[in-house]
């Protein structure tokens, strides 16, 4: 009856289980990380009294979050103003999704454990899973689409909370998403040609390996590098953050699109924001550092390099974002089509001759 | 690696024209010098690989696939190269003059500005690039590709001076009659296309030699006329050769190097290249035949009466290159090769040879105010004096062997009539020559006309060089600076020793080894076709040697008869040549005149074409016709929709639903009725 | 599990469709519509091609739908304007509305009936073909075999843009 | 789940022809030139939908080739509509396409 369950599923189940929750405690962490790295980078403690540290900052904001009232504009509309929300936050989760982060492993190394054997028998699965919520051989496709739909949220909030400073912040998020994502799109498409093919995996294990045996064959270090600055921008303007938050231009626009938002359905909109942090690191990594490959580390504990490259990347966001002034909006649309457009364009057909000639 | 023979004038062009304002004269003349000197190394390279290569079915060649060009569909074009024997010798022959020639112009191109002096080298850069991939092309796309290059370069340095309306006027001249040419090779290339469903020599030329010969006018005699149609334009051949002699408006290296050397010699490598299209197809052959044999006699009677002193050379070059067509056109390719090789060398050595001497005259072109200058430009004079005995066709000089070849081979074909026409060409080239050099350096100077500095200046307008006032010149004559020299020595020495290698089987057994090394190029791949060319049907030698002597005895004799011809009436008894000159004064007119070819062109073509476009195509048919019928069917339009335009509600729901309810009513009519 | 799938999705999108059509607040069509998309990509991925899925949600609902959006945001018409009985009677709206109305109903029946009368074809189930190597194909008959459709297309869009901004453009030349 | 009916070519394209139908309806029903516009994407999908399933049918891609060209000219369409339909109701601040019936104003 139950031969459906086999080691083989539960370990699954509990990857997909581990990806959601660490996400969420990546949030909060993001949360606190960043309001540290703030407090350092402009000289002061930032939260330090809430736990050791404060590292239960994060919680009490959650907390005091959760308690407050929801407020609802009464001219907005209804449906609306509650999908919202809820379409960012599953938008963020979603694309995490496909995003592996650890080489196949069939957990022998779990029996290694003392006593695991012993107690429940277990000597490793019969055959290698991947560590990744859902492995999709197009996996690239899938996150771009599902970055695409991210827009959504933004647009409705903006629209249904019926008010000009979401309506603008809503307008402006989804134009300067809309304009980043083609040379975001292209960024990919040019891995995409080096490795010929759509699964991240695959792409992923292609830079296995060292150029004179201590060069990385990272896509991001030799041939992808403008490919990797260029996938970085967009990024940063996929996720509206600093120096291209538009969206939520205090000085402008109140709060953009989430000015009318608060208690949760505001807590979403800051989960999906942070999520799409680290999604966009996490494919960086994927795409452009080598994932999970890294020297001194066994296989088996690839994730390990592959959450410290994360890490970084994270971290680079947050200092990016309090040390760089916000462009004017002319100027961020400007830089979009007029720079990084023809530089991603270019950088493709760049791509694209030497696949051909030199046959990468 | 052939890529890089072409690439390499490419790069310098590239630098020459986007860097060249910058650059001072000695970085651009190096980098353009220094571009063709490693392309003349590397081709040099890529010929010895050539030579140690063990022929595949009697073919030695080198072929590689750069990128592939033009999928599409059934037309698959790569970007081709292939060396083969003929292809050898056209590279090492563009290269290396083509080095000397960059090596002479940094001489003579001193006195333009920095910019100017870029230009002029990008452009010749440029031109070899092109005119070397034309000769490696492996197909006729990659071919054509060179062909329009050239024609495109020829044209720019043509116009080099363009402020110069007579300049701008002859590179408008030579590009627009090129096209006319080039119009017959494209339509060829179709044709062979649809033919062959191939444009690669190779294939091409297996498919032919599948063929049986066409005895009668058939396809193959049309693609060939029309490709001997772009042959004739490129290399100015009657009816096409009207734009050759207004050409040398164009620096003097240049008319060297294009215009003489190299890209007139196009076309006769262009049917070289299909020696197995054009052996089937015999019609064809009889009409280069003939054309050549006309055009070498006409010109050769033009040059025997012209004044300046390029444009004898111009029109010698024509006469040479009809040799090179009646070669070709009696089928043999190997001796009509032969013979533009060594044309290379002393045309090229006789151009720069007078462009020495239009340097030291300031300008001055015209022979009638030259002279005596056997004692100011000794260099000069004896190069010069090399070049002329090579080409007059003087035995043991390489202008001797390869005419000899083309002569012999005509004889033996059996066209004895052509064979008689080019001795009487061979004697019309030694007399005009022959009074060239008198006119230019023997008897005393003639200065022009007060030949003061406003006179200067006069020639300067009309003057071939923009060679500045250098004040304080004077008459006073200064020899060939030390670059140029060393380019007519080195040419002189060419001259001598380039015909060694096609020394006559009958003199030296197995002497013609440029012949033997050849002949592969002019057969089917692999053996498949029979031996095309009557140059390939050795008779047996008993039977002909005593023939050959005979004739060579006879062209020689030819020689020296024109050499006699012109000392007389140009060097003992000056006066006699006038006199004759007044006698016939007709015919003297209409040589003088270039049998007013030009004139009948502009009567009979150009006029007439103005004519019909300004009266019937322009009044009658744009204005009468195309206007009319537009006006009536506004007309009619309105008529219609005067009563049509009760339906145009305006809506458009309404227009979508009457859309619509068609649709609907056809796919009911398919579903429900059938 | 696909025939489950199938029903699910094709409810889902021929419900969606309706409500874009049955209702009469934009904002609310876009969305329904984008909804539609969603299940018609996951019919694609039943279908067995996924790149065509993944470019559904890319293009269509990621980018031309963002565009609709945008639109309805700008002009802020949050429903449509009742027929105004002057125009009504004027070009007959309203007449053309019904029968329209009456003639895609006819459509529709007479496309069911043909394919009912059809003798029913069975999709064999399961992708048949490795999706990335579908992709493969795809790119290589797109830059071989439809190469000038596709230049082609390349410069119906390049047009499009010119004119849309060109149409949307304020101040008139 | 052998309950379900497994889904022929038919279901599809009955399916498709459905939408198509739905489409068509809402040109005509619409009053708001933006919905329109949306019932021609409605159509345009229907159509892709038979495309990629008769693909599968025969086992070939040609379909989904088309079925991209037929996105390039919707994302056209879509654009170039757009911006008339905001010219237009610069206007008249209508989106009623029985409020243009003249060519000229």
């Amino acid at each position: 009856m139950l031969s459906f369950i086999t080691p083989e599923l539960i370990f699954h189940l509990g990857i997909i289980v581990a990806a959601f929750f660490a996400l969420q405690i990546a949030a909060a962490g993001l949360v606190y990380m960043e309001r540290k790295v703030a407090g350092l980078i402009q000289q002061r403690y930032g939260p330090y009294l809430v736990g050791p540290l404060g590292l239960l900052q994060p919680l009490a904001d959650i907390v005091k979050l959760v308690f407050k009232e929801e407020l609802r504009p009464k001219a907005a509309d209804k449906i609306l103003f509650y999908l919202a929300p809820i379409l960012s936050a599953t938008a963020a989760f979603a694309a995490f999704a496909v995003v592996p982060f650890g080489a196949d492993t069939d957990f022998s190394w779990v029996a290694k454990i003392p006593f695991v054997t012993s107690l429940t028998g277990f000597t490793g699965l019969s055959h290698p899973i991947h560590l990744a919520a859902a492995d999709v051989n197009v996996g690239i496709l899938v996150i771009f689409a599902i970055t695409s739909m991210g827009v959504y949220g933004v647009v409705l909030a903006g629209w249904a909370s019926n008010s000009k400073y979401s309506l603008l912040g809503g307008l402006r998020s989804s134009a300067q998403m809309i304009s980043y994502e083609l040379a975001y799109g292209l960024a990919f498409a040019s891995v995409i040609m080096m490795a010929g093919s759509l699964s991240i995996r695959e792409i992923v294990d292609q830079q296995a390996g060292y150029w004179f045996g201590f060069i990385p064959k990272w896509y991001g270090i030799f041939p992808q590098f403008f490919g990797f600055l260029i996938y970085m921008i967009a990024g940063i303007a996929e996720t509206n953050r600093a120096p291209f938050d538009f969206p939520e231009a205090e000085q402008e626009l109140v709060a953009g699109y989430h000015t009318e938002y608060s208690s949760m359905s505001f807590a979403l909109f800051f989960l999906a924001e942070y999520i799409n942090m680290v999604t966009v690191a996490a494919v960086a990594t994927d795409l452009f550092l080598g994932g999970w490959h890294g020297p001194f580390l066994p296989e088996w504990l690839g994730w390990i390099w592959f959450f410290v490259k994360v890490f970084l990347i994270l971290f680079f966001y947050i200092w990016m974002r309090w040390t760089l002034p916000r462009y004017r909006y002319d100027q961020l649309m400007e830089f979009g089509w007029k720079w990084l457009l023809p530089a991603a364009v270019i950088n493709l057909l760049v791509t694209a001759g030497f696949v051909i000639y030199l046959g990468w | 690696m052939l890529y890089l023979i072409p690439l390499l004038p490419l790069a310098g062009f590239v630098v020459n024209a986007t860097f060249g304002r910058r650059l001072s004269k000695t970085v651009s003349a190096a980098v353009a010098v220094g571009a063709m000197a490693l392309s003349f190394g590397w081709s040099a390279a890529a010929v010895w690989r050539l030579l140690h290569l063990e022929p595949v079915g009697g073919v030695r060649s080198i072929s590689e696939v750069v990128y592939s060009w033009i999928v599409s569909g059934r037309l698959n074009i790569p970007f081709e190269l292939r060396l083969d024997p003929l292809a050898a010798v056209m590279i090492l022959v563009i290269t290396g003059i083509g080095t000397l020639i960059h090596l002479y112009s940094t001489a003579y191109m001193h006195e333009e500005t920095d910019g100017e002096y870029a230009r002029y080298f990008s452009y010749l850069n440029l031109f070899a690039a092109f005119m070397l991939v034309l000769v490696l092309g492996a197909s006729f796309p990659v071919m054509f590709i060179g062909w329009e290059g050239v024609g495109l370069c020829s044209y720019l340095l043509i116009g080099f001076w363009f402020t110069k309306p007579s300049a701008a006027d002859a590179g408008k001249k030579a590009f627009v009659v090129n096209r006319i040419g080039d119009f017959g090779f494209v339509l060829g290339m179709a044709a062979i296309f649809a033919t062959f469903h191939t444009l690669n020599f190779q294939e091409v030329a297996a498919k032919v030699a599948l063929l049986p010969k066409e005895e009668t006018f058939g396809l193959l005699t049309g693609i060939t006329l029309l490709l001997f149609l772009g042959a004739t334009g490129k290399s100015a051949q009657l009816p096409l050769y009207v734009w050759l002699p207004d050409a040398m408006e164009g620096p003097t290296p240049v008319s060297a190097l294009i215009h003489a050397a190299t890209m007139v010699t196009a076309g006769v490598y262009m049917i070289g290249r299909n020696a197995v299209l054009f052996g089937h197809a015999p019609h064809t052959l009889d009409v280069v035949a003939v054309i050549g044999c006309v055009t070498a006699l006409m010109a050769g009677t033009i040059g025997l009466v012209q004044n300046d002193i390029k444009r004898v050379l111009a029109y010698s070059t024509v006469s040479q290159l009809g040799y090179m067509f009646l070669a070709m056109g009696v089928g043999a390719f190997a001796g009509g090769i032969f013979h533009l090789y060594t044309h290379a060398f002393f045309k090229a050595l006789l151009f720069l040879g007078s462009g020495a001497v239009i340097h030291a005259l300031h300008g001055e072109q015209d022979l009638r105010h030259m002279g005596g200058l056997r004692k100011d430009l000794p260099i000069t004079y004896w190069t010069f004096l090399i070049g002329t005995l090579a080409i007059a066709g003087v035995p043991l000089l390489s202008g001797f062997f390869s005419k000899d070849e083309i002569l012999w081979q005509t004889y033996v074909s059996g066209h004895t009539i052509l064979w008689g026409v080019a001795v009487l060409t061979a004697f019309l080239t030694a007399t005009y020559m022959f009074r060239l050099l008198y006119l230019a350096f023997f008897g005393e100077r003639r200065e022009a006309p007060g030949h003061g500095p406003q006179a200067q200046a006069s020639h300067q307008a009309t003057s071939d060089h923009g060679h500045g006032m250098a004040g304080g010149h004077g008459s006073h004559l200064h020899d060939a600076p030390p670059a140029m020299a060393i380019v007519l020595v080195l040419l002189a020495i060419g001259s001598v020793v380039a015909g060694y290698v096609g020394v006559p089987n009958v003199i030296v057994p197995g002497g013609n080894r440029i012949e033997a090394f050849l002949e592969p190029s002019f057969e089917a791949p692999g053996g498949v076709a029979e031996r095309v060319a009557a140059a390939a049907e050795q008779p047996p030698e008993a039977h002909n040697a005593s023939t050959e002597m005979s004739l060579m005895l006879v062209s020689t004799f030819a020689a020296f008869a024109g050499i006699g011809v012109a000392t007389y009436f140009f060097r003992s008894k000056p006066q006699a040549a006038d006199a004759v000159a007044a006698q016939f004064g007709g015919v003297h007119r209409l040589l003088l005149g270039k049998y007013y070819v030009d004139e009948l062109y502009d009567a009979t073509i150009v006029q007439p074409i103005k004519r019909i476009s300004t009266m019937a195509l322009w009044r009658g048919v744009d204005a009468g016709v195309i206007d009319g019928t537009v006006n009536a069917v506004g007309l009619v339009v309105r008529g219609w929709s005067a009563v049509l335009r009760r339906a145009q509600t305006g809506s458009i729901r309404a227009y979508a639903m009457w859309f619509f309810a068609g649709v609907v009513f056809i796919v009911g009519y398919y579903v429900i009725w059938r | 599990m696909h025939a489950l799938l199938f029903w699910i999705f094709a409810a889902v999108a021929i419900v969606a469709s309706l409500l874009v059509v049955g209702q009469r607040n934009p904002m609310h069509s876009v969305l329904l519509l984008i909804g539609s998309f969603g299940a018609l990509s996951g019919l694609y991925v039943l279908l067995g091609a996924p790149f065509v899925a993944a470019i559904q949600i890319i293009i269509y609902a990621g980018a031309i739908m963002v565009l609709f959006l945008f639109v309805v945001m700008l002009l802020n018409a949050a429903s449509e304007d009742p027929v105004t009985g002057y125009h009504a009677r004027l070009i007959g709206g309203a007449g053309p509305r019904r029968l329209g109305a009456v003639l895609s109903l006819g459509l529709a029946i007479e496309l069911f009936w043909a394919l009912r009368n059809l003798q029913t074809a069975p999709l064999a189930s399961g992708d048949q073909q490795p999706p990335a190597t579908a992709v493969y194909d795809i790119g290589l008959r797109l830059f071989q075999n439809y190469a000038f459709a596709f230049e082609a297309t390349s410069v119906l869009i390049l047009v499009a843009m010119v004119g849309a901004i060109i149409l949307a453009r304020r101040e008139r030349a | 789940m052998s309950w379900v009916p497994e889904p022929t070519l038919n279901s599809y394209l009955i399916l498709s022809a459905v939408l198509f139908a739905i489409g068509t309806a809402g040109v005509f029903l619409r009053r708001n030139l933006i919905t329109i516009l949306l019932s021609i994407e409605v159509m345009l999908n229907a159509v892709n939908l038979t495309f990629v399933a008769v693909d599968r049918y025969l086992g070939s891609v040609d379909g989904q080739i088309i079925v991209f060209f037929v996105m390039t000219v919707a994302a056209a369409e879509a654009a170039t509509g757009l911006a008339i339909v905001i010219a237009l109701f610069r206007h008249k601040e209508s989106l009623n396409p029985d409020a243009f019936t003249s060519l000229r104003w």
